[in-house]
């Protein structure tokens, strides 16, 4: 039988529900291999770029880029979330906050060395985001937006709760000090900072696209495109979507105690739903359900505010706000949408020659 | 806990001491960053985005107030570069952007930077750096720490003295009152709650009831409905203007006849009597180091008219209603005195050293015998107040100019 | 190939099983046996209860009474995701795959309830986790080619004909190795040729792979070419079993269901 | 005869994929036409191109009128209804209100009421599920209303995407006897997409066979079926 | 037991602020299956024309229908100019869209009229009932929340219209084949949305006071009501808001020492609880989608 790949069905895009997250998938086939090299080098490229920053910029640029890496890997969680898993969350910033207060109390309370507060964040982050992921089993769409969004409102009012305010300081918030670079590593702590960050950031990404390709994220992708379907091939939705949550607010939790590291203060108004907000623009920026996205994202969370600012200071939100819209005219699919687009292009041309 | 700060007392005034010894010598060497001989930079943090963007309005009062120091030919010859960023109300962002106008901007010193949080996450940094961090806009009783914190200044009276003044005077002259106590749930709110059990002093347990709120509630009726069913017959609002005003209001309507107090940042004729209502507000007690411009009885004062020529010519579109234009413009008042002070030694050091010891300096629009002092081991520019009755039509001072005295020593 | 002898039990039995949505009765007391190796039609007017059925088979729908035996063992207990380990396999009827994964991913998730991994172990691709990635392909492979799906197998299933995402459905439910595969009504849209194309299929999924087949469908030619027994239910009820000559013959089917003599 | 539809050179596309390379056919005034062709042929893109449901470039003649830059609500105010592929249901709306739904182009509201209670006196079943949510029909169920909410529109021309899909052969039967009424009591023509070749083609007047996106064969349907190669493919005789 | 009832009653009169809005926000989820995270700016900016409006001095009665057309109007343009070129792009870029929005509006709000409180009058009147509890405005807010809600209840429920958008929120392509114009449906329904929004600004203003920030909050409690009640029914929406208002209220009221810092928390807790057991709000409909 022969195979014509041009026909679509319309019953799928028919019935589509409001709810589902419509994701990138990059192309394959034909010229898959040709854009994997592609890839690649671009990966090098921008390897060698973030290795090198450092000595080229001065620290206060370097202060953003590390910045920028910290909201790249929260926004990569909420990839793993959203992307690939088809739950929207619209609370990530209470996870980040989870992570950043875990490392402020451990580096505070207990005098515990800063590299022991990343994994322990990681960890009660992982929790609390696997328990938070049960009750949102049961919610789909804009019901799970809202109660995520829920979630990210409440979260820093629950850090000034008086009762834990012995712990958290309440609303004065938590100073901590500046780490050094060990080893008589020659770098100041800002570049220290931001090779750390930049080396688990790359852990980070290595983990998540491991995942993606394997059983467990397929599982993830098949709940996100038909999870009737998917539990009937033996998945534990259930289960899955939990892990899920989990997983993605381990991420985010890793990145807020780096962010708490780096910005040396954290306090409630540190967290408010203004950051969820921002985790996802950065996401759909990027775009869904494609890894990489996540550093572009952060890029532009952290840059482009500074921009609009230039651009005008009374508008700024304003300007941040229609840059955003525009942003989404130009592409509909984040950067991975269109980029997915030149690669089909470019390998419909190869086939071609 | 006790001992700890006197040792450190000690340790950080010694450092004061020894430190400002050296910076006498290293001044001379004229490195002075952010100045140079027609201009000095001046840095600021405003939410000028996001829920606190109301006080922005104190950024750009104080922006279009240097314009017309530039226009009037700038300060000893230089003019102000003022530099303002947004951090959204946002502590990241503050850090950001401190180090942005330190760093890459290479401001002479940050002023009047916005909200406890973002203040507080840029005071370690800053005394790092040594750039001073000046007249910053938060009454929190932490920015007057010169032992550990020198190079961070506060301005405003800090809300626990605000508290203290409350406390005294209702021990004093209502003993047998039952007071309820509305209080924003942040270090504002709980700083004039702690200096209102202060001033009680052993009678601290005359505050019957507490109710909090959250700056992201819609609105304090219930508070207010609580704390009435308490019995109390003082009623304190320790809020910010709207919720205030809501206070007011609510307490008007549900004819609560108590004697109410509410804080200074609240206590606006035109931004939170008038929407309270000024048949609600009347009997209303606060405090203020300020004329009010709403107040009738400053229509001839040579402060308040220049303070309009202003407004009319440099902020045409600010809102002559709103407390923070008043305030805005004497702060920016404040930092030109300092800047004056310093002449052409514009080292970071030597602006330190004159805004630690003003004496006796009073502003246009200070209450009559106010004025600002500070010391080494004071950085409190502003600790006295005056408790005022409102009538109905407008503020009538009453009683001493009182100090509070918890900082400086 | 004919059906066991009678002295096995029964692959799959089904219990006097009955289902209510609200006051609706869906099914009212279904029963009956599949033997191993047997295919069964099970064919019915609109909304007969056809898919209510299966849906109970694969545990979406827990029947109000009744019981559902595989193997002997009731699988009432079981969650539907479990059932691919019990050892039922299932078809949508209208095609329920993953639309942005590839065909090959697709039929990957199909051996899910085969395979064993964690997030830590996938995270880090552990060796263990390489060499069962490695097998799974394997099968995978294999699918590809047993249902000649290999000139699409890497491409995203969403932009694919009916008639081949059909088959991938196949190949996906036969990749968890099942001991019997419900099929919902896998020859709609597809034409004449199309459709004894499929029954070629499914007879050698019996008889090479030694799965047992449970099939709901409209096209009588198919049914009645292919199915040992074929069951006949209306209105939640079940008013006919025999061999497709048997019911083709029954005036309660001609008359429910067939209407008048079928093609 | 007339032509009601007319098309000339239709080509249509998915994104970059060609999928029609210049299709030319015709669906006479109160006549029927049917497509034949094999999954992947382009029968379903044809229908969606023909209603505007996708890009398409050629002329596509209407009573006449080019509808080929039309938006699709307003071709189908020009009286063609299309059951689509899929069904198209409503979910969350009760039967009722999807067909009314049919009828939304309409004003007489006394004639919907009685259209309304045509299709219940065809289709029966829908009649006993008119409060009920439309997505808790069943498959076939859904498909019936699918047609019958087709024909609320009083359309002149159907375009219909597998009618038989997943409908018991009895139903089957009768859809088909009820299309047959349709054309022939109200004139309404009709162009078939149907797997179900050997039904349709004793419905039909003109069939027109479809192969990746072009046309091979076209004739009367007896001509089709009489055709050996069709005979193999289609119908199995 | 007295502090009960006047917390009950206060909890009313707080809930019909977000009864209001939420009746809003089921509007435009009814016209477009999304949220709008703009819907409280877009209701601020009207409430903003209106005040300005009275600030030039035009009569209160004929402000509130030239702001309810205005808003109309806007919601229209904002469909039409922002909305519409996005087509079909992914719900996640409707919502950084939504999020874009957001800001420019009060944004813009902020640079035009500062954001210093500004009283707004009540069409009702000074003066209040039961002992001061519950404000004749607020009386009135919740009178015209009803009427509203019956409207629109008519409107989906019984008129060509109403029955066209939902078809049209529900399933586009299907809507077109029927004929339905879903362009200009989503373009209604933005429309009504935007002059629900603009009465309920109008309703809300008195009571909280009007600033650019005023709906960031009362948006969140509109959400929260009307995920209690559910997205698909306005009624639903309505008893919504009044529980979120009732719950809040005793909640800061009779939890001892916490109570008042966990108002919200505790608000939003149960709600997700409620979400939980019916995960369509209480009023909601299932949408059975068959396998």
């Amino acid at each position: 039988m022969s195979v014509n790949t041009t026909t679509t069905d319309g019953s799928q895009a028919a019935t589509g529900s409001a709810g589902s997250v419509k994701a990138v998938s990059l192309p394959k086939p034909a010229a898959a291999s040709s854009n994997a090299k592609i890839m690649r080098t671009a990966g090098i490229v921008l390897l060698i770029m973030g290795l090198a920053a450092p000595f080229m910029a001065g620290n206060f640029l370097i202060f953003q880029l590390t910045m920028m890496l910290i909201y790249g890997i929260a926004i990569l969680g909420l990839n793993i979330l959203t992307g690939i898993n088809g739950q929207f969350s619209l609370g990530h910033g209470a996870f980040y906050a989870v992570g950043a207060y875990t490392a402020a109390i451990m580096m505070d309370q207990f005098g515990v060395g800063y590299l022991w507060t990343l994994p322990v964040a990681g960890i009660i982050c992982f929790i609390v985001g696997f328990l938070f992921g049960l009750p949102a089993l049961r919610l789909e769409g804009v019901y799970l937006a809202l109660a995520t969004f829920a979630l990210a409102v409440v979260t820093p009012q629950l850090f000034k709760l008086s009762p834990f305010e012995h712990w958290t300081s309440g609303v004065m918030g938590i100073v901590i000090s500046k780490p050094e670079a060990p080893f008589g590593l020659p770098l100041n702590p800002d570049q220290w900072l931001y090779f750390l960050t930049l080396a688990i950031g790359l852990l980070a990404y290595v983990c998540a696209r491991n995942l993606v390709a394997s059983r467990t994220g397929r599982a993830l992708m098949a709940i996100r495109d038909n999870p009737i379907a998917a539990g009937s091939m033996g998945v534990n939705t259930a289960l899955f979507k939990s892990l899920a949550f989990g997983v993605s607010a381990l991420y985010t939790g890793v990145a807020g105690a780096l962010g708490a590291i780096v910005v040396q203060y954290i306090s409630p108004d540190s967290f408010t739903f203004t950051l969820s907000v921002a985790l996802v623009v950065g996401l759909v920026v990027g775009g869904v359900g494609w890894l990489p996205g996540a550093l572009f994202g952060g890029a532009f969370i952290m840059f482009v505010p500074n921009i609009a600012e230039e651009l005008s200071k009374g508008l700024s939100g304003a300007v941040y706000g229609a840059i955003m819209i525009l942003m989404m005219y130009a592409i509909p699919t984040g950067l991975g949408g269109l980029l997915k687009a030149a690669l089909t292009a470019l390998s419909k041309r190869s086939k071609t020659r | 806990m006790h001992m700890r700060r006197n040792i450190l007392k000690y340790v950080g005034a010694g450092l004061v001491v020894s430190s400002s010894l050296a910076f006498a010598s290293i001044s001379q060497a004229a490195d002075m960053p952010g100045v140079t001989d027609t201009e000095i930079k001046i840095g600021n943090i405003a939410p000028y985005s996001g829920p606190a963007s109301a006080y922005s309005t104190i950024a750009k009062t104080i922006s279009a107030y240097f314009d017309k120091v530039n226009e009037e030919g700038g300060i000893n010859g230089r003019k102000v570069n003022f530099l303002s960023y947004d951090d959204g109300y946002s502590p990241p962002k503050a850090v950001e952007q401190a180090r942005k106008l330190v760093e890459s901007d290479e401001a002479l010193l940050i002023f009047q930077s916005l909200g406890t949080p973002s203040n507080s996450a840029i005071e370690k940094y800053m005394n790092m750096k040594k750039v001073p961090q000046l007249l910053v806009a938060t009454g929190a009783t932490k920015f007057g720490d010169p032992e550990n914190f020198p190079w961070t200044m506060g301005w405003q009276p800090n809300y626990q003295s605000e508290g203290i003044i409350y406390g005294r005077w209702i021990a004093a002259e209502m003993p047998d009152a039952k007071i309820a106590v509305m209080y924003q749930n942040d270090d504002f709110g709980k700083d004039l709650l702690n200096g209102l059990k202060t001033g009680l002093g052993d009678k601290a347990d005359m505050v019957i009831a507490e109710a909090s709120y959250e700056v992201a509630e819609p609105v304090v009726d219930s508070q207010v409905v609580k704390l009435k069913a308490s019995g109390a017959d003082v009623f304190i609002s320790f809020s910010t203007p709207k919720f205030a005003a809501q206070g007011i209001k609510k307490a008007h309507e549900i004819g609560w006849d108590a004697t109410q107090i509410v804080a200074n940042v609240s206590n606006s004729v035109g931004a939170v009597l008038t929407p309270a209502g000024l048949e609600a507000s009347e009997g209303l007690i606060s405090t203020a180091y300020l004329k009010d411009m709403q107040d009738p009885q400053w229509a001839d004062d040579q402060g308040v008219k220049d303070w309009n020529a202003f407004m009319d010519k440099y902020y045409a579109d600010g809102d002559k209603l709103s407390s923070f234009t008043t305030y805005g413009y004497s702060v920016a008042q404040t930092m030109v005195h300092i800047l004056e002070q310093a002449g052409d030694d514009l080292t970071r050091e030597n602006v330190l050293k004159q805004a630690a010891s003003m004496k006796d300096v009073t502003l246009p629009l200070f209450l009559p015998g106010m004025s600002m002092n500070t010391s080494d081991t004071d950085y409190f520019p502003i600790e006295q107040m005056q408790l005022m009755k409102f009538n109905g039509e407008r503020w009538e001072n009453f009683g001493e100019i009182i100090s509070g005295e918890v900082g400086g020593n | 190939m004919q059906a066991n002898t009678t002295s096995a039990p029964p692959q799959l039995a089904v219990h006097d099983v009955i289902v209510r949505f609200g006051g609706i009765v869906a099914l009212d007391g279904i029963a009956f046996e599949l033997h191993k190796g047997q295919i069964l039609g099970l064919i019915g007017p609109n909304g007969a209860g056809k898919t209510t059925l299966f849906n109970c088979l694969s545990r979406l729908y827990t029947p109000a009474s009744g019981d559902i035996l595989y193997d002997g063992t009731s699988v009432l207990s079981k969650r539907p995701h479990e059932m691919p380990a019990v050892g039922i396999g299932r078809s949508f009827q209208n095609v329920a795959l993953f639309q942005r994964m590839t065909v090959r991913d697709n039929i990957r998730v199909g051996a899910h309830a085969a395979s064993r991994s964690d997030f830590f172990s996938d995270a880090l691709h552990l060796p263990w986790v390489r060499r069962q990635e490695a097998e799974v392909d394997a099968t995978v492979s294999e699918l590809i080619d047993y249902l000649d799906l290999g000139d699409v197998a890497d491409l995203p299933v969403d932009g694919l004909p009916f008639g081949t995402r059909k088959r991938v459905e196949i190949a996906r439910a036969l990749a968890a190795k099942p001991g019997v595969l419900l099929l919902d009504e896998p020859a709609g849209g597809l034409n004449h040729d199309e459709v004894g194309e499929l029954g070629r299929l499914i007879r050698s999924i019996r008889d090479d792979r030694g799965v047992t087949v449970l099939l709901v469908e409209h096209h009588m030619g198919l049914v009645m070419s292919i199915s040992d027994k074929v069951v006949v239910l209306s209105f939640g009820r079940k008013i006919a079993e025999g061999t497709p000559a048997e019911v083709q013959q029954n005036p309660d089917v001609i008359a429910a269901y067939l209407g008048g003599p079928a093609e | 005869m007339s032509m009601l539809l007319e098309v000339t050179g239709l080509h249509a596309s998915y994104g970059d994929f060609r999928v029609l390379h210049g299709l030319d056919f015709t669906v006479e005034k109160g006549g029927i036409s049917t497509l034949l062709g094999a999954n992947g042929a382009g029968k379903t893109t044809t229908l969606r191109a023909l209603c505007g449901m996708i890009k398409r470039t050629g002329t596509i003649r209407f009573e006449g009128n080019d509808i080929s830059g039309k938006a699709t609500e307003d071709i189908v105010r020009l009286g063609v209804a299309h059951v689509p592929e899929g069904r198209g249901t409503f979910t969350g709306l009760t039967t009722e209100e999807n067909l009314q739904c049919g009828a939304m182009t309409r004003r007489s509201r006394a004639e919907i009421a009685r259209d309304l209670e045509q299709a219940y006196h065809w289709f029966p079943r829908l009649r006993e599920r008119r409060n009920q949510q439309a997505g808790t029909l069943s498959g076939g169920e859904q498909q019936m209303l699918a047609i019958a909410r087709a024909l609320m529109l009083r359309p002149r021309l159907m375009l219909l995407d597998e009618p038989s899909f997943g409908l018991a052969p009895l139903i089957v039967q009768e859809m088909f006897s009820i299309l047959r009424k349709v054309n022939q009591e109200e004139q309404v023509s009709m162009l078939i997409v149907e797997q179900n070749a050997g039904v349709v083609l004793e419905l039909a007047d003109n069939a027109f066979v479809l192969e990746t996106g072009d046309i091979v064969m076209s004739g009367t349907a007896a001509e089709v079926r009489d055709n050996e190669t069709i005979r193999a493919a289609y119908l199995g005789y | 037991m007295e502090l009960l009832a006047q917390q009950l009653i206060t909890g009313i009169a707080t809930g019909g602020i977000y009864a209001c809005m939420a009746l809003a926000v089921v509007m435009i989820y009814q016209a477009i299956h999304h949220l709008n995270f703009a819907q409280g700016e877009m209701a601020m900016f009207s409430t903003f024309i209106a005040w300005q409006m009275l600030a030039w001095g035009v009569p209160y009665w004929l402000v509130i229908p030239l702001t309810v057309a205005l808003s109309f109007v806007g919601g229209v343009a904002i469909e039409r100019l922002v909305i519409r070129p996005l087509g079909d792009a992914p719900v996640l870029s409707h919502i950084v869209v939504f999020i874009g929005l957001f800001a420019i509006i009060n944004s813009l709000a902020g640079f035009i009229w500062d954001f210093t409180i500004k009283p707004f009058p009540s069409p009702f009147g000074e003066g209040s009932q039961f002992g001061g509890l519950i404000s004749n405005h607020q009386i009135g807010m919740i009178a015209v929340t009803m009427a509203v809600l019956v409207m629109l209840f008519l409107f989906f429920q019984y008129t060509r219209v109403g029955l066209a958008m939902r078809a049209a929120a529900e399933n586009p392509a299907s809507a077109r084949l029927v004929g339905i114009r879903v362009g200009w449906m989503i373009a209604l329904g933005w429309g009504m949305a935007s002059a629900i929004g603009a009465i309920a600004g109008i309703l809300i203003a008195p009571i909280v006071f009007l600033e650019p920030n005023m709906m960031l909050s009362i948006l969140l409690y509109g959400f929260a009501g009307a995920v209690l009640g559910g997205l698909t029914s306005p009624t639903g929406a309505v008893f919504g808001g009044f529980m979120v208002g009732i719950i809040e209220n005793l909640a800061g009221t009779y939890i001892p020492e916490i109570g008042g810092e966990l108002k919200l928390p505790i608000a939003l807790f149960l709600i997700v609880t409620v979400l939980v057991f019916k995960p369509t709000g209480l009023f909601g409909r299932t949408v059975v989608q068959r396998v």
